[in-house]
């Protein structure tokens, strides 16, 4: 009979509409600004540089390496290196960036940045709330924005950072010979570090 | 599907048809059947209707610019370009292009089957035959090409750009393409585009 | 009126404004957008609509098919440049007040595809952008913050002065040239009206040699 | 309508005929028009209500992604794939990941292996119930199946999230293999999601399938002929709903799909009805497929140890490697000249060869079926246009 499929499928809506006042799965809004999804430990929202210790500065574990901003698919790092080289939180004498940009108005978080970098010093962050009405100077991220806490990582990539801090503890326990990163060229010839204080 | 038996077979049915095999030395070792362009069409029909091929399918359609070497950026010769013609005086128009088809058959379930067809040149003799007559899934992929690429598919129904705009003169996938200069905010410029910012602020 | 005695009036139900709250009150939470996706960042758009981000809770749900209803352009996706001439369009076409978020990177500064030929490298060449949002593409709730931006920025907005906004103000263009189809690229390649790109300064020095062993 | 692309000249807006009788009147739909599923743009000639040419007009989501992958690493052209079809990423991911083990002969893991077809299944699903959603918005339900459809979606994107870090952009396999091994959990909450999917389909085939309006709407609109389908290079579910037994999942078997068993659902006329329905049969199939692959998710490697990651050179050379996409034959033909680029890099889109037969379908039908007609062909234009 004419009719009966469309009253088939309101009687569905209907089903949907006065199972939201009973059942939780049905109401599915989040409430935004006051109310937050759960948070993903995986989700990744722009790169950030990692610390140690207390001063963001001093304890960049970038080295200034080159490898993100070569591999970068769209090609929004910059680095430029520094000419003397300052001792990272381990103490260690190593070479740092004097200026690390990443423009995020072209970044498309792909994350292979981090993929490549032997040092992890450089991770995804998931903040997302950046709308600006600055394009130039707001997007346009420098080295101490770009800068977290290893803490802050802990904070939202708690599996992941702890795997990282276990594979760094690893690697400088074996000290010089051989470090663990598994792509790590540089890391190799930066490794013999005779003479530095420990 | 072995290509040996299959290019005898084209020859006998097709006479006169000038094929080549191009083998491919990747491991895919997907190789290909190069064809003269005054055959394409009937080499492709007998591929279509011949009871036990039936490659009634045509998937993907390519093109792919094969400057010469001396003005391609990376000169690295393969197996499969041999026979470029080095005395060419005009060096831009010198290579060829190729367009590549790619044949699989719905109904036995097999394939795929390569043709290649090559330009005379990169200039003015760039005309191919177009086989939209043959399969109607080349309609698009042509047009694409010739927009792209800039290869002439005479007989084709319909041959207009497909991507860019009308006005449009180039043919941007072409190696030596040169891109419009807008270059003026890069803040994060390296290597090739540090080089093209350079030249932006240099004019 | 001071904020306290305000305040303290709406708690025993009695409302206090002056006509410029009232007005941007009005259109802050009435924005409607253009019902218009160009790419990736669209599909985000329609989900930030949808029940679980409901946009609706913004007043900001009625997407209107035709320019002349719509008060907010989301540009949402990779702006080619066989596509720009139309986004001026439609933006020309827009009635005043109108406003024009920029959403992910592609929108912004072209993001990941800004070295195509084909790809504009921001809308900004050629309209005026309010809100940027950075993201590849942006998480729905990006948008929405970025919408409740965008009403903050209604709300400080004054009504008289030299700070009034453009569609108060008869001297400022609400129309913008639309780019025509050359030979090889648009023509302007960006509008130097609404253009202004800080100068910026090339490294020079070329230090890639480091790093990849 | 809006005409927005250049306004047609004054002249084609008069009287073809001079008896006037008829009047030819030249439409321009699109780029911009809501129910173009993006930037696609139509010239439909009209006389009346019918549409007596059509032609369709491309490129406003040209992106230039084959040019850029010429100038991109192997691995740096993986997360553009995310953007081609912009609904399916990980299916794009393994079409272009396959091509690159065709062309270097790269041997993928067992667990890799599942964890491809588990995933790109879940895009399957999602992208059949938007498009199923977006059918009916074009077909002026507007509103309750598009919700209905999206509320399952964001339940498969938090999936894709806890596992790959992006809801939509996934960036998830690496030649030889896939990225990130499944969190904890994971494994549960896909299990929980695919069990209650079924449900969903129940529910949502209650709400449209026998609905008088959807029937009067789409049977018999838009019908495709096996023949036509076949020389026109039309794949994917339009191309079954056509009655043609062609799905690479059984032909190629790519990947591991011949260790499971699921149905190819075919079509009997051709018509919008049948494609929707195709879809919503493939679903069921999907989640078969889901629930033994997750069942036989084996332990081991997901990763190939012997490929690199970085300075990946594959030896001179060309593939084409092809897998199902959601919308057809998704595939990428490569050609290597043994440096870190590749030297050509070419996407064939099913959604753009799907269009090829857009015309024959629509004419002769009302200007309000091409929209319906366009909704069931299921084309993103981040592929059509690349």
């Amino acid at each position: 009979m004419l009719g009966v499929g469309i009253l088939k499928g309101l009687t569905e809506t209907a089903r949907n509409f006065v199972g939201s006042y009973f059942r939780k799965d049905r109401l599915t809004t989040i409430q935004f600004p006051e109310e937050r999804a759960p948070r993903i430990e995986a989700s990744r929202n722009f790169p950030f540089l990692v610390y140690d210790g207390p001063d963001a500065m001093a304890g960049l574990r970038c080295v200034s390496c080159f490898i993100c901003e070569k591999e970068c698919p769209p090609k929004c790092i910059i680095i430029d290196k520094s000419t003397d080289k300052k001792p990272d939180a381990t103490g260690k004498l190593q070479f740092y960036p004097a200026e690390f940009k990443i423009d995020v108005s072209v970044c498309m978080s792909c994350q292979i940045c981090v993929e490549v970098c032997p040092f992890d010093a450089i991770k995804m962050d998931t903040d997302f709330e950046l709308s600006t009405q600055n394009r130039f100077d707001d997007l346009l991220w420098p080295k101490l924005r770009l800068a977290k806490s290893n803490e802050y990582y802990h904070e939202i990539h708690p599996t992941e950072a702890a795997a990282v801090d276990a594979d760094l503890a690893a690697a400088r326990a074996k000290a010089a010979p051989k470090p663990a990163a598994p792509v790590a060229p540089v890391a190799a010839a930066a490794a013999p570090e005779k003479g530095t204080t420990a | 599907m072995t290509l040996e038996p299959l290019k005898l077979e084209l020859e006998e049915k097709v006479p006169g048809c000038g094929l080549e095999i191009i083998s491919n030395p990747s491991p895919s070792a997907q190789h290909s059947l190069l064809i003269d362009p005054e055959h394409a069409v009937a080499v492709a029909m007998y591929l279509r209707d011949a009871a036990h091929l039936r490659f009634d399918y045509c998937s993907n359609v390519t093109g792919i610019d094969w400057p010469a070497p001396n003005d391609a950026g990376k000169a690295k010769l393969k197996d499969m370009e041999e026979d470029l013609e080095q005395d060419e005086a005009d060096c831009a128009t010198a290579g060829y292009l190729e367009v590549v088809y790619h044949l699989y058959s719905m109904e036995k379930k097999h394939g795929p089957v390569i043709l290649r067809m090559r330009t005379c040149d990169r200039g003015l003799r760039v005309h191919l035959p177009s086989l939209v007559s043959v399969w109607r899934s080349a309609d698009f992929q042509e047009r694409e090409i010739f927009d792209l690429f800039g290869v002439i598919f005479d007989g084709h129904p319909d041959l207009r750009r497909i991507l860019m705009w009308d006005e449009y003169t180039d043919h941007p996938m072409r190696r030596d393409y040169v891109e419009p200069d807008d270059y003026e905010y890069e803040p994060t410029a390296h290597d090739e585009v540090l080089r093209k910012t350079m030249n932006h602020y240099a004019k | 009126m001071d904020e306290g005695l305000k305040s303290e009036l709406s708690k025993q139900g009695v409302v206090a404004t002056n006509l410029q709250e009232l007005y941007n009150w009005g259109r802050r939470n009435s924005i409607w957008p253009l019902n218009f996706g160009l790419a990736c960042c669209a599909i985000e758009m329609i989900a930030s609509t949808m029940a679980r981000y409901d946009m609706a809770r913004f007043g900001a749900e009625v997407f209107r098919p035709s320019p002349r209803q719509a008060d907010l352009m989301i540009v949402a996706g990779t702006i080619t440049k066989k596509m720009a001439p139309q986004v001026v369009r439609l933006y020309n076409q827009m009635p005043e007040p109108k406003y024009v978020i920029s959403m992910g990177a592609c929108a912004i500064s072209g993001g990941p595809f800004k070295q195509g030929y084909n790809v504009l490298k921001g809308i900004d060449r050629y309209i005026p952008v309010d809100i940027y949002i950075p993201g590849c593409p942006p998480r729905p709730e990006a948008l929405i913050d970025a919408l409740m931006a965008l009403q903050r920025k209604i709300d400080a907005q004054q009504l008289t002065g030299d700070s009034r906004p453009r569609h108060l103000n008869a001297d400022e263009p609400s129309e913008f040239t639309v780019p025509k189809f050359g030979a090889h690229d648009l023509e302007p390649p960006q509008n130097p009206v609404v253009w202004h790109a800080p100068l910026v300064q090339i490294a020079l020095a070329e230090d890639d040699d480091s790093g990849t062993a | 309508m809006t005409t927005l692309a250049e306004a047609p000249p004054k002249s084609t807006l008069s009287p073809s005929a001079s008896n006037g009788d008829t009047q030819l009147l030249e439409v321009s739909m699109g780029p911009q028009h809501p129910s173009t599923h993006g930037v696609f743009r139509m010239d439909v000639s009209l006389d009346g209500e019918t549409v007596v040419k059509l032609k369709p007009i491309f490129g406003y989501l040209h992106r230039n992604h084959e040019k850029i992958a010429e100038n991109e690493t192997y691995l740096g052209s993986m997360p553009y794939t995310d953007r081609l079809d912009y609904f399916c990423s990980i299916t794009n991911n393994w079409a272009y990941a396959l091509s690159v083990e065709t062309l270097a002969g790269i041997v993928v893991p067992e667990r890799a292996e599942y964890l491809r077809v588990i995933t790109a299944e879940l895009t399957r699903l999602q992208n059949h119930t938007c498009l199923a959603g977006f059918l009916m918005q074009d077909m002026g339900a507007s509103g309750t199946p598009l919700m209905y459809a999206f509320r399952e979606r964001e339940k498969i994107l938090d999936l894709f999230e806890s596992l790959t870090g992006a809801r939509m952009m996934c960036n998830y396999m690496r030649f030889g293999g896939c990225r990130v091994d499944l969190p904890a959990g994971w494994l549960e909450q896909a299990k929980t999601v695919v069990a209650a999917f079924p449900k969903f389909l129940d529910e949502f085939e209650a709400l449209l399938n026998g609905n008088e309006i959807l029937m009067a709407r789409t049977q018999g609109v838009g019908v495709l002929s096996k023949e036509l389908a076949i020389n026109a290079g039309v794949t994917g579910p339009m191309l079954r709903a056509s009655g043609v037994n062609y799905d690479l999942r059984k032909v190629d078997k790519y990947g591991i799909y011949d260790r499971f068993q699921f149905r190819i659902p075919l079509g009997d006329h051709g018509d919008v009805y049948d494609r929707y329905m195709i879809r919503v049969l493939e679903m069921r199939e999907s989640v078969k497929i889901l629930e033994q692959a997750m069942r036989d998710l084996p332990e081991g490697l997901i990763q190939d140890p012997k490929t690199k990651v970085r300075n990946f050179k594959p030896k001179p050379g060309e593939a084409y490697g092809r897998i199902e996409s959601p919308k057809g034959e998704l595939g990428f033909y490569l050609v290597s000249d043994g440096t870190p680029r590749p030297y050509r890099f070419r996407v064939r889109p099913p959604s753009l060869i799907n269009l090829t037969i857009l015309e024959d379908m629509c004419l002769g039908r009302n200007v309000a079926d091409v929209v319906i007609i366009l909704g069931s062909v299921d084309i993103v234009m981040g592929e059509v246009d690349r």
